[in-house]
């Protein structure tokens, strides 16, 4: 049953883009594309051939093949249900974290192999954001950690329990956290626009303007994967030790179609931030993780 | 035992060879040396023992004694790898100096020779005068190393600041053992244990500790190495930032070793600084454009992090909890050896750029990687390694130290947990801004096309330089793929300092290796995909077309993202931290066809700036005010004569003295 | 017996050059000079009560100190040959030169050796008279000055010391014609009668003193002294001249150290000591003439003698091996110095660079040379000040330490600062052309010297070590 | 009688402290150098006769006639200016000089034992610092020469007065006296004024941090 929890991400990963933007069309009164067409885009690359730039070296080509590899393999950690990851060990939501760091690495030196101005302005934002949001994210699973006891996913979401109002507010914060650096992490809306048609205020999309064929394919298809990885993250939340795995697997997927139809009215509604504004916005997650982690702080010496 | 202390009667041979066989003589006898050395420090590390004796010769007529213990040999195991593959490199890169005379040359090779003859003499001394000798002659002869291209002002400049800062040092580890030394008549370091045990621990091992660490780089001690490290020449760089500073690491474990009381405020105080180094290291380093600067500064980084490990482990040892202890000082211990291969890499390949472009300043070069290959994969291997991502070595110690939090955020008190919070956070900040730092050594040196050079000239270093460069690589790997082998080691190394022996708990074993497991996994799915991706590709067009420049079709050339433009929306922010100096001339109203302009950025050292040089220069200033002495007038000297004695009779008489 | 020998013999030999005016006559008496005194040596170091009338007897302290003069007097007049081939003086000043340097070698062995209070302060007067027709040999304005102020205040100095010696004559009611000698007054315990009268003295004696210690407030002439005078010359101000200084203090010192006078007197060299070590770091941060810093160094070292004989303990014995290691090293450095003058053809920092090109051997003995006087391991001046500081700091001076460190830190930044400038940096354009040829063979006396000071540096000798600790044996420990 | 010596010693050294004129010093310098002479004739009594020759001898001709004579003919010879400048004026030389001699006294007093007469001592010791204060106050080197051969006028009577047990020092204070004497003249005084027109201290600070 190991396996069970990567087969679904994966699968669930297929139509998850497809929900945002139906999700956006419907909002901005359009009709808009069937809920597979991204995967249908992702399919026709893949049977596309490639054209490299004259300036590239072999970074430019193994880059997206890392950056597949990463996600796929972060999202071995993740548990699902009851179930452990393929793999579970002590704090491995630090390996999580630096796997997807390697990714990102990769994308952002890809960026500058081009030699293009505009893939470097996208890279270098990628990387300071991303090393912005790094340690929003540590404290707050260090504070689950802390809270639980436990350093693996699988343990904290096992004894993870919200009893008392500061755990109310605690987990909102935490979810109100999480859904931002989830934003930051696939780079949506308000922090980058995919949709966005000028080079100049674009961040992930820029970075990936030279690739194509199998690779854009890969990059694509990556990028929903880790949307639907972090989605897990929310989602193991709402599994109780009693449940079955088809209740486990229904409830999985209403949350992530809840998730991706939050992100879609999200994005149709809000509008984007300056970029000089972006840093602020991220930096002030920090506090927040450390607000949570100080509340959490609070309930276990209440209860010890 | 004996042979070791003969060696150093071959070192004069430099002075005697050609100059041609000179940089082969050197690998030889550091070879020999490195040899003699394992052969003394393996045994120790294989069955735990405690190598004890004495040599020929004496000092004060005492025979100089040595004492092996693991700690020793594990350090001495640390400085073999990296001067033989230091030594091996030299010969390629000391052919940039041909215009030198022999002498430089004999010179530079006979203080290397002593530089790692003295570090192996640090590790092995248990009697603090002989290790002070030591600890002096490695300041000396890193300093002879230091200012090779001494015709040049500002390296000679650097060299004598390093100079100073080493003899700082110095003195003050002078004062601190003469202190243990009045109280226990006993200059050995054992006699730390006696004191420590009987005074107050704090204020001796403060001494100690700044002592230490001016040598190891912990802000704000660290104002040398930012300019020894690109003065020197790029092996001895290695060789220095690789053991060299590592050796203040040693002194401050071997300290702690003997440490009796006031753990948690010790590990609290070796944390926060540690924690301040590592950001400020890093922080700083994004925003210099010599590659060696910014190296230097990731020096210190490293040397933070570390740190970090050890405090921690400290902290645990307060708290009588074996696994952070362990965790602790195992990933601190670990990254030593880490720091050691991946930084010294990181300068040899920074060496073979230099070799071949005649230039350190990232905004000038580009698009190497076509031209050297090799040297594009070690720097990029090294860069993940330092930026510690998995699967590399650097992601184990940072992994294992991240656990050490992870555990005492678990089973400490509060005050305490908090304290590890920030310490994660400031860990977490570290590895963010080090992916940043990096992204940017490695994209704007390597990829994209060449700014300032031209590419034609430059050719990949001969697969005899690269030898010991994929040596350092593979040995990267091996850490970062088999960590599981090496552990029993690495805890012994940290149970050494809680005073007991303990067993490693499976879970951290089947943590380790399952840490290997997952590397596996992740290179297995890479592969798998890149075969997929090969085979789908096969009977597909793939066409080359010059970069998509949004529909502008010029030379990309200039349009290219520099190292400046890359860091400035992170340094905009915190320009005032940085203290950045920009120079710039503002285009005016009236010009109306503007001439070409330059726009360089580059940052001074705060604390060197606002601390010392301010403080150095008020002192002069007092000192000054004495300066009226000297006058040339007769009359005055007598007057001199006649004024003290009155005053020292007046002193007299009222029975002040 | 011999010692009147002797003394015929050095006066022969002066007059000897003076008078026979040609380069081998020079030769032949310099050699016989150096046989004789390495003689002399030799016959005080066998046995120690041989001969000597009793104004004069040998003790330990005698003879390390004889020993040294004689090791740095023969390297210092092998220099000055040098010294004069390159300088082509003509033979009158040379027939001076080299007599008035026998005289004073002859002098300065019996001040070491004399047991007399009264001769010991002839004999110091006289070696100012000797060094200041040495200091006047280039016969310039500048030497004329300096050589005008050395002598006209160090004879003044002097004289204030005489007054102190004829105070202790007064005091000390010992009567008959070998009135007052340091032997009859350390056996038998010496009375203080009127403690303010022994303080006076003691006060005038030391400061009169000063001038040849080379330590505040008398320095300030041999400062002007050393940067002017001929190379050797500086070399045995520096050297010798400073241990007459400093035995004529210790003597008196001895004298004192057993009666109640011990605790005063080490205050009064407390002062003096840091009061040295303070101009002469003040001044070292100043100066842009490296003759004048490395006189300046002189003075440091001298600041620390007197701390560590203030503080007694260890630091007698780091005090004696200091000076020992000191005077081979600083004679060596200022021998370096004279090469320098010659190459740059001036003695601002400034206008020099590049000697380690022009002369590789040379620039690796001064490396070694500076590594030693800054006291930096593998130097012998390492142990003696750790062993100085040691004993500081074990009677309470905790502070003082810090101090003195900080002013070392500051000493050795600026020294290595202006000894790297003269090593390392380009050659000046101003001597790019005829360049000054060093030959190898010119280095092989401070290599000989380093070499010594290494060794008792590393590893001091038993017999050496049985001599200092029979040198300071009356001293309390 | 001797007392009476020193006493007309003492005079003389108010009246160098207020002289205008070179000359005048000098022959001051030549009455000192008899008072001395007087004092060795009465007060060395008991030591034996040679040494009490040579002590007369040295006096006499020394400090009465030779040195004195030798500075004459140098000042003439180098037309050094006759006029002495002081930088303080007669009277506060005249009251530093009482002040001095005050101090002495008082010094006297701590110091004088059974050998050391208090007169002696006084007269030395204000002779002493009177000389001091010649060299320190005046500008020309001859004048520092002057105030030189006052203190050691002092130092001589100082040893007169415990000359009976210790004519060894004496001896010694004699042979200073010559040593210095000579280099002073047969070199310097010749080279400097041929050096330095007008001797003047100001021109010997090239040595100078």
């Amino acid at each position: 049953m190991k396996g069970l929890g990567f087969i679904i991400i994966f699968l669930s990963s297929f139509f998850f883009l497809g929900i945002i933007t139906r999700v956006k069309s419907i909002a901005s009164g359009r009709k808009g594309p069937g809920l597979f067409q991204p995967m249908w885009d992702i399919f026709r690359l893949l049977k596309k051939g490639t054209i490299y730039s004259s300036t590239t070296s072999f970074i430019f080509k193994i880059a997206p093949i890392i950056y597949f590899a990463t996600i796929l393999s972060a999202s071995f950690l993740l548990p699902f249900h009851n179930e452990p990851g393929l793999l579970s060990f002590q704090g491995d939501f630090i390996a999580f974290s630096y796997m997807l760091a390697l990714g990102k690495f990769f994308m952002i030196i890809a960026a500058l192999d081009t030699g293009s101005a505009f893939q470097g302005m996208g890279a270098s934002r990628e990387a300071l954001y991303s090393l912005l949001v790094e340690p929003a994210f540590f404290i707050l699973f260090a504070s689950f950690a802390m809270f639980t006891g436990y350093t693996s996913f699988y343990e904290i979401y096992n004894s993870i329990y919200f009893a008392s109002y500061i755990a109310i507010f605690a987990g909102v914060l935490a979810a109100y956290n999480l859904f931002q650096i989830i934003m930051i992490e696939n780079s949506r809306v308000p922090y980058d626009d995919p949709k966005t048609h000028l080079e100049l205020t674009m961040i992930h999309e820029v970075m990936v303007l030279d690739n194509s064929g199998f690779d854009l394919a890969l990059i694509q298809f990556a990028s929903s994967l880790k949307f639907v990885i972090f989605g897990t993250l929310i989602s193991n939340f709402f599994f109780t030790p009693d449940l079955s795995v088809y209740m486990g697997i229904l409830i999985f997927i209403v949350i992530q179609f809840l998730f991706a139809v939050i992100v879609g009215i999200a994005e149709s509604f809000r509008a984007r931030h300056k970029l000089r504004n972006n840093n602020k916005a991220i930096v002030i997650l920090t506090p927040i993780s450390i607000l949570i982690f100080l509340s959490m702080l609070m309930l276990i010496t209440n209860q010890i | 035992m004996t042979v070791f202390f003969i060696i150093p009667v071959l070192s004069f041979l430099y002075f005697l060879l050609p100059k041609k066989v000179l940089t082969w003589y050197n690998l030889i006898l550091t070879a020999l040396l490195v040899g003699i050395s394992s052969f003394l420090a393996i045994p120790v590390i294989i069955d735990k023992t405690v190598f004890e004796g004495s040599s020929i010769f004496t000092l004060w007529g005492s025979p100089i004694s040595v004492s092996i213990d693991l700690l020793s040999a594990f350090f001495i195991m640390v400085i073999n790898i990296t001067v033989l593959t230091g030594a091996w490199f030299a010969i390629a890169y000391m052919r940039l100096y041909q215009q030198y005379s022999k002498v430089n040359f004999s010179l530079h090779f006979f203080f290397f020779f002593w530089l790692f003859y003295s570090m192996l003499m640090v590790c092995m001394f248990p009697n603090v005068i002989s290790f002070l000798v030591a600890w002096e002659i490695m300041s000396i002869s890193s300093f002879v190393l230091v200012i090779f291209e001494h015709k040049k002002k500002e390296v000679l400049k650097a060299g004598i600041n390093y100079l100073v800062q080493m003899h700082i040092g110095a003195l003050l580890l002078m004062v601190a053992f003469i202190l243990i030394y009045n109280y226990t008549g006993n200059y050995t370091w054992n006699g730390l244990s006696t004191y420590f045990s009987q005074n107050e621990n704090i204020p001796i091992f403060l001494l100690f500790f700044i002592g230490f660490g001016i040598k190891a780089g912990f802000v704000p001690f660290h104002t040398w190495l930012p300019h020894a490290h690109p003065a020197a020449p790029t092996h001895i760089s290695g060789i220095m930032s690789g053991v060299m500073i590592k050796m203040g690491i040693y002194g401050i474990l071997r300290v702690l070793l003997h440490i009796q009381a006031n753990f948690l405020e010790i590990g609290i105080i070796i944390l926060i600084i540690s924690a301040i180094s590592g950001i400020a290291g890093v922080g700083t380093a994004i925003i210099q454009h010599d590659l060696k600067k910014l190296l230097a500064y990731h020096s210190i980084e490293n040397i933070g992090i570390i740190g970090i490990g050890i405090g921690v482990g400290m902290i645990g040892i307060a708290s009588e909890n074996n696994l952070i202890t362990m965790l602790g000082f195992g990933g601190g211990i670990l990254h030593v050896l880490n720091h050691s291969l991946f930084k010294s890499l990181l300068f040899y390949t920074t060496g073979s750029v230099y070799m071949n472009t005649h230039t350190r300043t990232i905004d000038h070069l580009g698009g190497l990687i076509k031209k050297m290959p090799h040297t594009a994969v070690l720097f990029l291997v090294a860069s993940i390694a330092i930026c510690g991502l998995p699967p590399l070595n650097g992601f184990v110690s940072e992994f294992l130290i991240y656990n050490s939090f992870a555990e005492s955020m678990i089973s400490l008190s509060i005050g305490l947990k908090i304290l590890m919070m920030f310490a994660m956070l400031s860990l977490a900040v570290i590895g963010g801004l080090a992916i940043f730092c990096f992204t940017k050594a490695f994209g704007i040196t390597f990829l994209g096309t060449a700014r300032k050079i031209n590419l034609e000239t430059v050719q990949e270093v001969n697969w005899f330089t690269l030898i010991p460069q994929y040596f350092i690589l593979i040995l990267i790997f091996a850490i970062g793929l088999f960590p599981q082998y090496g552990l029993n080691l690495i805890f012994d190394l940290s149970g050494l300092f809680a005073h007991q022996s303990f067993v490693v708990p499976n879970r951290t074993i089947s943590t380790i290796s399952s840490i290997s497991l997952y590397s596996f996994l992740f290179i297995g799915i890479t592969i798998l995909i890149y075969v997929l991706r090969s085979i789908s590709n096969r009977k597909k067009p793939i066409e080359t077309a010059p970069t998509w420049g949004c529909a502008y079709n010029g030379s990309a050339k200039n349009l290219q993202y520099t190292a400046s433009s890359y860091a400035e929306n992170y340094a905009h922010d915190m320009d005032k931290l940085l203290n950045q100096k920009t120079h710039y001339k503002k285009i005016k109203e009236e010009d109306i066809f503007p001439q070409e302009r330059t726009y360089e950025t580059h940052s001074e050292s705060v604390i060197e700036e606002k601390l010392y040089i301010r403080i150095s220069n008020r002192l002069q200033r007092i000192f000054n005010r004495f300066a009226f002495v000297q006058t040339g007038k007769t009359q005055h000297y007598i007057m001199y004569m006649f004024v003290l004695l009155i005053v020292l009779i007046i002193l007299t008489i009222f029975n002040v003295i | 017996m011999e010692l009147i020998i002797y003394i015929i013999a050095v006066f022969g030999l002066a007059a000897f050059v003076y008078f026979v005016r040609n380069k081998k006559a020079h030769y032949i008496a310099a050699i016989l000079f150096c046989c004789v005194q390495l003689t002399l040596n030799y016959l005080i170091i066998v046995d120690r009560n041989v001969f000597l009338e009793y104004f004069f007897k040998s003790d330990a302290l005698s003879i390390i100190f004889i020993s040294i003069l004689t090791i740095t007097g023969i390297t210092t007049i092998i220099n000055s040959f040098v010294y004069f081939e390159n300088r082509k003086d003509n033979y009158f000043r040379r027939g001076i030169y080299l007599a008035s340097l026998f005289v004073l070698f002859a002098c300065m062995t019996g001040v070491f050796l004399s047991d007399n209070i009264n001769i010991l302060w002839i004999l110091a007067e006289a070696t100012t008279l000797c060094i200041s027709l040495l200091i006047y040999h280039d016969r310039n304005e500048e030497a004329l000055e300096a050589t005008w102020k050395y002598f006209f205040v160090s004879t003044i100095g002097l004289s204030f010391s005489f007054i102190g010696i004829l105070l202790l004559n007064a005091a000390t009611n010992v009567t008959g014609f070998s009135s007052l000698t340091f032997s009859s007054l350390m056996a038998e315990e010496i009375l203080i009668t009127n403690q303010f009268l022994f303080q006076i003295s003691f006060l005038l004696i030391i400061i009169g003193f000063s001038v040849k210690m080379e330590a505040f407030p008398l320095h300030t002439v041999c400062i002007d002294a050393i940067s002017v005078a001929p190379g050797p010359v500086s070399a045995i101000i520096s050297s010798s001249l400073m241990n007459v200084g400093f035995v004529s203090m210790f003597r008196f010192y001895q004298i004192f150290a057993n009666t109640s006078l011990y605790p005063w007197m080490n205050h009064v060299l407390l002062i003096i000591g840091v009061l040295s070590l303070l101009i002469a770091t003040v001044y070292m941060l100043k100066v842009d003439n490296y003759k004048r810093l490395i006189a300046y160094s002189s003075i440091e070292h001298m600041g620390l003698v007197t701390l560590g004989v203030a503080v007694g303990g260890f630091a007698f014995y780091a005090v004696i091996l200091h000076l020992i290691i000191h005077s081979f090293t600083k004679a060596s450095i200022l021998y370096q110095t004279s090469q320098f003058v010659r190459i740059f053809k001036t003695k601002n920092i400034e206008g020099t660079g590049g000697y380690f090109e022009m002369s590789p051997l040379g620039g690796v003995i001064m490396i070694f040379l500076f590594l030693i006087i800054m006291g930096i391991p593998p130097s012998g001046l390492f142990f003696t000040k750790l062993m100085i500081f040691q004993s500081l700091i074990a009677s309470g001076y905790l502070w003082l330490v810090i101090i003195i460190l900080l002013l070392l830190v500051f000493i050795l930044w600026s020294f290595g600062k202006s000894i790297f400038h003269i090593l390392f940096l380009k050659i000046p354009e101003s001597i790019k052309e005829n360049k000054v040829k060093i030959n190898n063979w010119e280095h092989v006396p401070q290599l000989f010297l380093l070499l010594i000071a290494l060794y008792i540096g590393i590893n001091p000798p038993d017999f050496l070590s049985t001599l200092i600790n029979e040198a300071i044996q009356y001293l309390p420990k | 009688m001797s007392n009476l010596l020193i006493i007309l010693f003492l005079i003389t050294l108010f009246y160098i402290a207020i002289s205008g004129r070179l000359f005048v010093c000098i022959n001051l310098l030549i009455v000192q150098g008899l008072i001395l002479f007087g004092v060795a004739f009465l007060s060395l009594t008991e030591i034996n006769i040679i040494n009490l020759l040579v002590v007369l001898t040295e006096t006499l001709l020394f400090k009465a006639i030779i040195l004195p004579y030798y500075i004459k003919r140098i000042v003439t010879k180098n037309k050094i200016k006759r006029q002495v400048s002081p930088f303080m004026s007669g009277f506060s030389s005249l009251l530093t000089v009482s002040l001095l001699i005050l101090l002495s006294f008082i010094l006297g007093m701590y110091l004088k034992n059974d050998q050391l007469k208090l007169i002696y001592l006084t007269v030395a010791f204000s002779s002493i610092l009177t000389g001091l204060l010649l060299i320190v106050s005046r500008k020309e080197i001859i004048q520092h020469i002057i105030g030189y051969i006052i203190l050691e006028n002092g130092v001589v009577l100082l040893s007169f007065s415990l000359g009976n047990e210790t004519p060894m020092a004496v001896n010694a204070g004699i042979l200073l006296d010559i040593l210095i004497s000579i280099l002073l003249f047969g070199l310097f005084m010749n080279r400097l004024s041929k050096t330095y027109k007008d001797l003047d201290i100001d021109q010997l600070n090239k040595l100078a941090d």
